[in-house]
């Protein structure tokens, strides 16, 4: 499933952000020719890599593959439930993370350790963010489970904890965008600026090492759609393809959403990042107290 | 489940009376471990020392601290605990001091002396208050009596010094980042790994024979976890030099640790048990973990300093090329200290948050307030700790190096240090993914210190995740295994082609023109430079062809630096004035004396 | 006879405030002397009607060491040091002798809630002996010099030994030839120290002795 | 035998004046704390009958006192004849002086009379004061001044107040301790208060206590070791023993607390008065002797405070004495050698002298109470006394006291053991007998530190017995 439709997921912002450049934009097909065509190419490797170059890709990728599992989408329950899988998602996409900035300081450039840099010191407030979205979403659902979280009762507190969610969601799309380096934070079009985060770690990267890594961002982004859509779209019609039809028009609606804000805001400056999080991190603590508040 | 040895001795009040109970098990499980490793490590550490100093001392103060330690977690009487807790602090002192030549390590030693003195001083009066209401000196009496809540919190804050001096507790930390670098590696990993640890069980022991504390008990604990944990870190990513910044990680795992006990100690508080197991349980494996991952961590910087002769983790790099294999060892340490997936470090924070989440559903409004808190420190605690160690691992392993090293290829240390290595390594991901045999004991040490029944059922609601955690981490191997099958097929057998680093075509690049740890962790402690008293020196560069420029950046450690030296400074300043003042006249003394009498007699005489 | 004993311990105590008053060591020396033949003339007074052997051995002994011994051996200090005769005080003649009556009072104040089991010579011995016993301090806290320090500590041991006569009934003579004996040796080792000290004076450096040295001697 | 071992030392001390050979005076002076100490030791076995009519007598806390002495002057002697190998100076004063000495802290320990307790302590005085000036140099003349002076008026004080208590026991007729005690009834309590705060003023400036305490540093930082480690083992421990005393007299008339209420004060006085001054201290033996000064509060702290804290005080006096032997004699082979015992003048000694350096540092662990040495139980039990008795406040105080002395003394003693070595002054080897009398100290404090032997808790029993109401 994330396999499938990830791609398909960044086509669609992509096409999203030509429409409103004015332009007509590549097939929302185009990241699988992007994709397939790396999966033909042999590799480049610096004298300077060891293993850990060659190894972070794959550790990426798996890592963010073994997260889908905890992940309902639409009629298809997760895999994986137990109550605590919360912390091995956040984890596990901090295994990925931890293989990316070692691979991206293994090449032994400046650039690369920049990037790296940047990408654990944002990481370190979007963190923050994710688990007191968590907090709140435990406190509203008293499951410590994602399945659970974002599952069966959130029609029930839309109504109680309106405002609650509300602040939620708002906060978890700007951690999205941070952790899936979209536009006000990153620019994922480019390579050769200062200011970028993500495309910069991944620069050396080439054949089926860049399509894994590719493949990993887009399955994230996908992820991180998926946690989304659930709770804002918390409709159950308790028939399987009604409810996955819902789901997958819902994360049509994230990504033509993320393409709008992309097309309608610059990349902020890089100290300006912080500040941006910093925001997310007050609007999901809001929530928490709001939550506390109609305790 | 407990088992007393008594063996005859005659000391005042002093009784030889040995106990194990699972608490003391799970130390001393930590304890052997380490012991063992280190000290197989040492016999290859310290052979290059060989004819050039005696090595008889070191390896006498080696053994004794075993033992102390060993008698430490066993003993079963205040002044059998106390005579093997000095033991330990002299024979510590004595393994720091081997390179008693160095001035910066003589410091370290006296610092660590004064402050380990300290805590021991609060520790006797804890004791004896204890002794006192107990009417006797035995641990066991000392349990079966109730202590009045004021005394409770009385005790309880002694010892939190006394005990929290020898963990590390900020702001009581200031002797480990100096001591830890100074002492030979693998008995930087002693102390890191289990010295440090003996702090934890000394607040672990007096939970236990409490029983009953104060509310606000926990509240502290939690509060103190946090801001070692997130200080610790925090202070750790500005270090220039590798083994002072891993003395710093000590402080921030001390600190998820207490952040654990505080979880167990308000969930004892609240009456939730399963809270108050999970807590403690998740602090006790977090204290194996650590043993273990930090034991590892150090003895990998001591084979990299042996061979590279300097632990500035500037001067370092491309170490990976030279020490393959102690790279790859060090890398599991790293993931486990980040307390990622598929290692050991995961499974304790996972129980510690499990703790937490489950007090936030359970606990009244004061409570969530903190427990969130807490949640939220172990999250940017673990965040930041990653940063950190991508930081290490990237900029000294990898990437060219930075000074010029001579080196003849691959040029691993001797199978004396790498076994160790192995060993611990193996343990980290033993645990990481077979986290049941662990999980069980430090559970049954949970109930034990949480004075609750093993209950099948609590100790099923946390197997449960643990294996379903088992099952994902076996999962993601498979998919790593998959995925490298992939990319073999897809790629073929021939070799790939290898280049300069490209970077955008932009190539031409000095290994001067790296990142450095410095610059990397900057981010994040320019924006911390507040709480961090982050300061740079020099930089200022000017003019159209600028001049040579230097710039050095430095964090402050506020407690050590404004607050324990200068009051030192002030007071030996005080102590040298007055004395030059008083010898001048021997009628002073004189007089003294007469005022002396006069008072005893008005005091006295009067009625 | 009890006048007799009440005259001799207020001469006592006017002496050693006579003593506190005096500009030249010799001068000090020479009143101390006088002091001492009165203090050993108080056993006669005491048992002036029936005269044991006794008495007789304690007025010779005390005669001999306090009138003769000692001032001699102080004189002899005085001239091997070839020091200059004057009394170095650190507060001036005019207050010691102000703060001497104070102690006095304070003396006969302290003495006055002390009662005396038993028979009493006279109620004159116990404030006297206390007066001078801090007088003697007095001389000794306030003046510079290491052989007006001696001086004043012979003083003191004078106000104990007539406290002591106070006691004459109730102890064993053994006690009191130690203390005569004690008295003899302390002042004698005394003058051999002042003699050293004055000797490798002699050689010390300059700054020692300015720093160091120069306030005790 | 008693009056024997008392006459022994006198003679032999009188002898020693006689010219002869400078070996010879120190053999003599070794075959005389020899022949001592093998009677002493008998003691331990059979009883001494008393003597002249009670006066001498040994009970269980003079056997304490006599054996610290009898061991501490047969330590020294044997290190003096090491000591002597090298130093070429005369002896004839130094050794007689020594003999005397001996003799007369003999008499301290056996004398059962108040009167004679003092006349002995007063002779103890006198036969210190020409050792401390045994270098002659215008430090040490000025070191002995200030001993003199100090513990001349302490002296005096005393017998003012042995003449108060003459006056309390004005119906009982003697100060035979024994008559004292059984005719506790009869003493004058206004009397006896006055006697035992002058008593604890007088023999408290011999003792060192806090405001008293003031010639300690310059007599210890003058005097060579040895001397100094008599000092502060033996002939402290004699002015202690006539306050232990005044506390037996105290107990049996009813006047404990009040007693105790004075000692507590002193003792806290003594703990906290050198902590101000130590941290700015660099001589090795001056911070020794302000530590002495420190565990003078200690010992009287434990006096105060009850049963366990009087067995904690006369288990520290022997672990005291022991420490502190080893710590100056240790201290004083360094001066010998370099002639000096500044920080700044000598460094590095474990890598130049090993043994020395080890026993130096042992010396100090013992001495600030660490605990593989017995220092650390006594020191423990104290503690225990005070919090046993309520006294919190004072619990913290002692803590602090030592605390602060430990740093103290532990950044001198550092400075000198570790580091580079510097070249001393008088490049001798390590002597094997100077080493052997402080191991031999060592190793006493680190067996009594393991085990205590029962006859050892018995006689410790035994004097707190007397000393309990």
């Amino acid at each position: 499933m994330v396999l499938l439709f990830s791609p398909f997921f960044l086509g669609v912002i992509t096409r999203v952000k030509a429409f409103f450049g004015g332009r007509v934009g590549p097939s929302v097909f185009q990241p699988y020719f992007d994709l397939a065509k790396l999966f033909q190419k042999k590799c480049v490797y610096s004298h300077t890599t060891t293993w850990i170059f060659r190894a972070a890709p794959i550790v990426v990728f798996a890592s963010v593959l073994a997260v889908s599992l905890m992940i309902p989408f639409g009629a298809f329950k997760a895999p994986v439930r137990f109550s605590g899988d919360i912390f091995l998602v956040a984890y596990l996409f901090g295994l990925a993370r931890f293989f990316m900035i070692v691979a991206a300081l293994d090449t032994g450039s400046s650039f690369e350790g920049m990037g790296a840099s940047r990408e654990a010191f944002f990481s370190c407030l979007s963190e923050l963010t994710i688990f007191m979205n968590f907090v709140t979403l435990v406190l509203v659902a008293h499951q410590i489970s994602l399945s659970g979280m974002i599952g069966a009762e959130i029609p029930l507190s839309w109504k109680l904890m309106g405002p609650t969610l509300l602040l939620v969601v708002s906060s978890f799309f700007i951690v999205i965008l941070a952790e899936n380096c979209r536009i006000p934070v990153d620019d994922p079009s480019t390579h050769l600026e200062l200011t970028m985060i993500h495309e910069v770690m991944i620069l050396d990267h080439s054949g089926v090492d860049l399509a894994y890594m590719l493949y990993g961002a887009a399955a994230k982004l996908f992820l991180f759609g998926g946690i989304l859509v659930p709770i804002l779209l918390p409709i159950h019609t308790g028939h399987g393809l009604m409810d996955t039809l819902i789901f997958v028009v819902g994360m049509l609606g994230i990504a033509i959403f993320i393409g709008l804000v992309e097309s309608g805001m610059a990349r902020l400056r890089l100290n300006r990042v912080t500040n941006l999080l910093l925001i997310a991190f007050a609007l999901a603590f809001f929530g928490f107290i709001v939550r506390l508040w109609r305790g | 489940m407990e088992k007393i040895i008594q063996f005859p001795w005659h000391v005042p009040f002093g009784e030889f009376t040995l106990k194990l109970d699972p608490l003391s098990l799970i130390f001393l499980t930590a304890i052997i471990i380490l012991t063992l490793c280190a000290g197989i490590y040492g016999v290859g550490y310290m052979r290059s020392y060989q004819g050039a100093r005696s090595l008889k001392a070191h390896a006498f103060f080696f053994l004794l601290l075993a033992v102390a330690i060993g008698l430490v977690v066993t003993a079963n009487n205040v002044i059998l605990f106390l005579c093997a807790w000095e033991l330990m602090s002299i024979a510590t002192y004595f393994l720091i001091v081997f390179h008693d030549e160095k001035p910066s390590v003589r410091r370290a030693g006296f610092l660590y002396l004064i402050a380990t003195h300290c805590g021991t001083f609060c520790l006797f009066l804890m004791f004896f208050l204890m002794a006192r209401t107990a009417g006797s000196m035995d641990f066991t009496v000392m349990a079966h009596t109730t202590f009045s809540p004021a005394l409770a919190g009385i005790i309880f804050f002694l010892a939190i010094i006394g005990s929290g001096v020898k963990a590390g507790f900020l702001p009581m930390h200031i002797w480990l980042p100096h001591a830890h670098p100074a002492a030979p590696s693998h008995v930087s990993a002693f102390l890191s790994g289990v010295t440090i640890k003996i702090g934890i069980y000394g607040i672990c022991r007096v939970l236990w024979i409490m029983g009953i504390f104060p509310n606000w008990c926990g509240y502290v604990l939690l509060t103190i976890g946090i801001v070692s944990g997130v200080m610790g870190v925090l202070y750790a990513l500005g270090q220039h030099e590798i083994k002072r910044l891993l003395a710093y990680h000590s402080i921030e795992n001390i600190g998820i640790i207490a952040l654990g006990l505080g979880v167990g100690l308000l969930g004892r508080s609240y009456h939730q048990p399963f809270i108050a197991a999970l807590g403690f349980a998740g602090a006790l494996l977090h204290v194996i973990n650590h043993a273990i991952f930090k034991g590892l961590l150090f003895l990998g910087a001591g084979a990299v300093i042996q061979k590279m002769h300097t632990g500035e983790i500037d001067k370092l790099g491309g170490v990976a090329k030279i020490m393959p294999l102690t790279s790859t060892l060090f890398l599991v340490g790293a993931l486990s200290i980040c307390g990622l997936p598929l290692f050991n470090g995961f499974i304790s924070e996972f129980m510690i948050y499990f703790g937490l989440f489950q007090g936030v559903l359970a606990l009244p409004l004061q409570g969530v307030v903190f427990f969130v808190l807490g949640i939220l420190s172990l999250a940017l605690i673990g965040a930041l700790a990653l940063a950190c160690f991508t930081k290490v691992y990237g900029i000294v392993f990898l990437g060219n190096p930075r000074s010029s090293i001579e080196t003849k290829g691959t040029e691993e240390v001797s199978a004396w240090m790498m076994a160790p290595m192995f060993l611990l390594a193996g343990l980290c991901i033993w645990i990481g993914l077979m986290p049941a045999v662990m999980a069980r004991l430090t559970f049954m040490g949970g109930n034990f210190l949480a004075h609750m029944e093993p209950s099948a059922f609590y100790l099923g609601k946390i197997l449960n995740p643990l294996s379903i955690i088992n099952g994902t981490a076996f999962v993601l191997l498979a998919l790593i295994i998959m995925l490298v099958f992939v990319r073999r097929w897809l790629l073929g057998k021939e070799p790939m082609p290898t280049s300069e680093t490209w970077s955008c075509g932009f190539t031409q690049l000095s290994s001067k023109l790296q990142y450095t740890s410095s610059s990397f962790a900057r981010p994040i402690v320019q924006y911390f430079r507040n709480t961090l008293l982050f300061r740079r020196y020099g930089g200022e560069v000017s003019g159209e062809f600028p001049q040579k420029a230097q710039m050095s950046s430095h964090v402050h450690d506020a407690s050590e630096d404004y607050l324990f030296r200068p009051v030192f400074t002030r007071l030996r300043n005080l102590s040298k004035r007055i004395d030059e003042k008083s010898i001048r006249y021997t009628q002073i003394y004189l007089i003294y004396i007469f005022v002396f009498l006069i008072f005893l007699l008005v005091w006295k005489m009067r009625g | 006879m009890t006048t007799w004993i009440d005259t001799s311990c207020i001469l006592v105590v006017f002496l050693a405030l006579s003593i506190l008053a005096t500009y030249r060591i010799t001068g000090m020396i020479h009143i101390f002397v006088v002091q001492s033949f009165v203090l050993s003339f108080v056993p006669f007074f005491l048992h002036a009607d029936a005269l044991t052997g006794r008495d007789v051995m304690l007025v010779l002994a005390t005669l001999v060491l306090k009138a003769i011994v000692a001032p001699y051996i102080l004189f002899w200090a005085i001239r091997h040091m070839s020091m200059r005769s004057e009394v170095k005080p650190f507060i001036g003649f005019g207050t010691s002798i102000i703060c001497g009556t104070f102690l006095i009072a304070g003396a006969f104040w302290v003495a006055s809630s002390l009662k005396l089991p038993g028979k009493l010579i006279s109620d004159l011995v116990i404030p006297c002996s206390l007066s001078t016993v801090l007088l003697g301090f007095m001389i000794i806290v306030t003046r510079t010099k290491a052989i007006t320090q001696v001086l004043g500590y012979l003083v003191m041991e004078n106000g104990i030994f007539l406290f002591a006569l106070s006691l004459f009934d109730a102890m064993p003579t053994l006690i009191e030839m130690g203390i005569l004996l004690d008295i003899f040796v302390a002042v004698f080792i005394m003058a051999i120290v002042v003699n050293h000290i004055n000797e490798e004076f002699e050689h010390a450096p300059a700054s020692l002795r300015r720093t160091k040295m120069g306030e005790t001697l | 035998m008693l009056s024997v071992l008392i006459l022994i030392p006198f003679v032999c001390g009188l002898v020693v004046f006689l010219p002869m050979e400078r070996r010879l005076r120190v053999r003599i002076l070794c075959a005389v704390s020899l022949v001592h100490a093998m009677i002493v030791a008998s003691f331990w076995k059979v009883n001494p009958p008393s003597e002249i009519n009670g006066f001498l007598m040994l009970d269980a806390i003079g056997l304490i006192v006599l054996s610290i002495v009898s061991f501490l002057f047969l330590s020294v002697s044997v290190y003096m004849v090491g000591y002597f190998h090298h130093e070429q100076r005369r002896t004839r004063t130094f050794v007689a002086c020594l003999l005397l000495l001996l003799s007369t802290m003999t008499l301290v320990s056996v004398s059962r009379h108040m009167g004679l307790l003092w006349v002995a302590i007063e002779a103890t005085t006198l036969f210190s004061a020409p050792l401390i000036s045994f270098h002659r140099n215008p430090e040490s003349l000025e070191a002995t001044w200030k001993y003199l002076l100090v513990c001349s008026v302490g002296i005096a004080l005393a017998l003012l107040g042995t003449f108060f208590l003459a006056i309390a026991a004005h119906d009982v007729h003697t100060l035979l301790l024994p008559v004292l005690l059984s005719g506790a009834k009869m003493l004058s309590v206004n009397w006896l208060k006055l006697s035992v705060i002058f008593l604890l003023v007088g023999y408290g400036c011999k003792m060192g206590l806090a405001p008293m305490h003031s010639w300690k540093p310059e007599a210890y930082g003058q005097a060579p070791g040895m001397i100094a480690a008599l000092m502060s083992g033996a002939l402290t421990q004699c002015s202690f023993l006539a306050l232990i005393r005044v506390s037996q007299i105290c107990a049996k008339t009813g006047l404990s607390e009040f007693y105790a209420s004075i000692l507590i004060v002193t003792g806290a006085l003594s703990l906290v008065a050198p902590a101000i001054f130590i941290l700015g201290e660099g001589n090795i033996k001056r911070a020794f002797a302000y530590s002495s000064v420190e565990h003078m509060g200690i010992l009287v702290l434990g006096l105060g405070l009850g049963p366990v804290g009087i067995f904690g005080a006369f288990f520290h006096m022997i672990n005291n004495a022991v420490a502190k032997v080893a710590a100056f004699l240790a201290a004083g082979s360094l001066a010998q050698k370099y002639g000096s015992s500044r920080a700044t003048e000598v460094k590095g000694v474990i890598h130049l002298y090993p043994v020395t350096g080890v026993l130096l540092i042992a010396g100090f662990l013992a001495g600030t109470g660490m605990f593989p040495f017995a220092t650390f139980h006594s020191e423990l039990m104290i503690l225990n006394a005070a919090v046993l008795s309520g006294h919190y406040l004072l619990a913290l105080v002692y803590l602090g006291g030592i605390l602060v002395m430990f740093i103290g003394v532990l950044r001198i003693v550092l400075e000198m053991a570790l580091g580079k070595p510097t070249q001393p002054v008088l490049p001798a080897k390590e002597n094997f007998l100077m080493n052997a009398a402080i191991a031999v100290a060592m190793i006493i404090s680190l067996g009594l530190g393991l085990w205590m032997p029962d006859i050892l808790t018995k006689v410790l029993n035994d004097a707190v017995a007397l000393v309990r109401i």
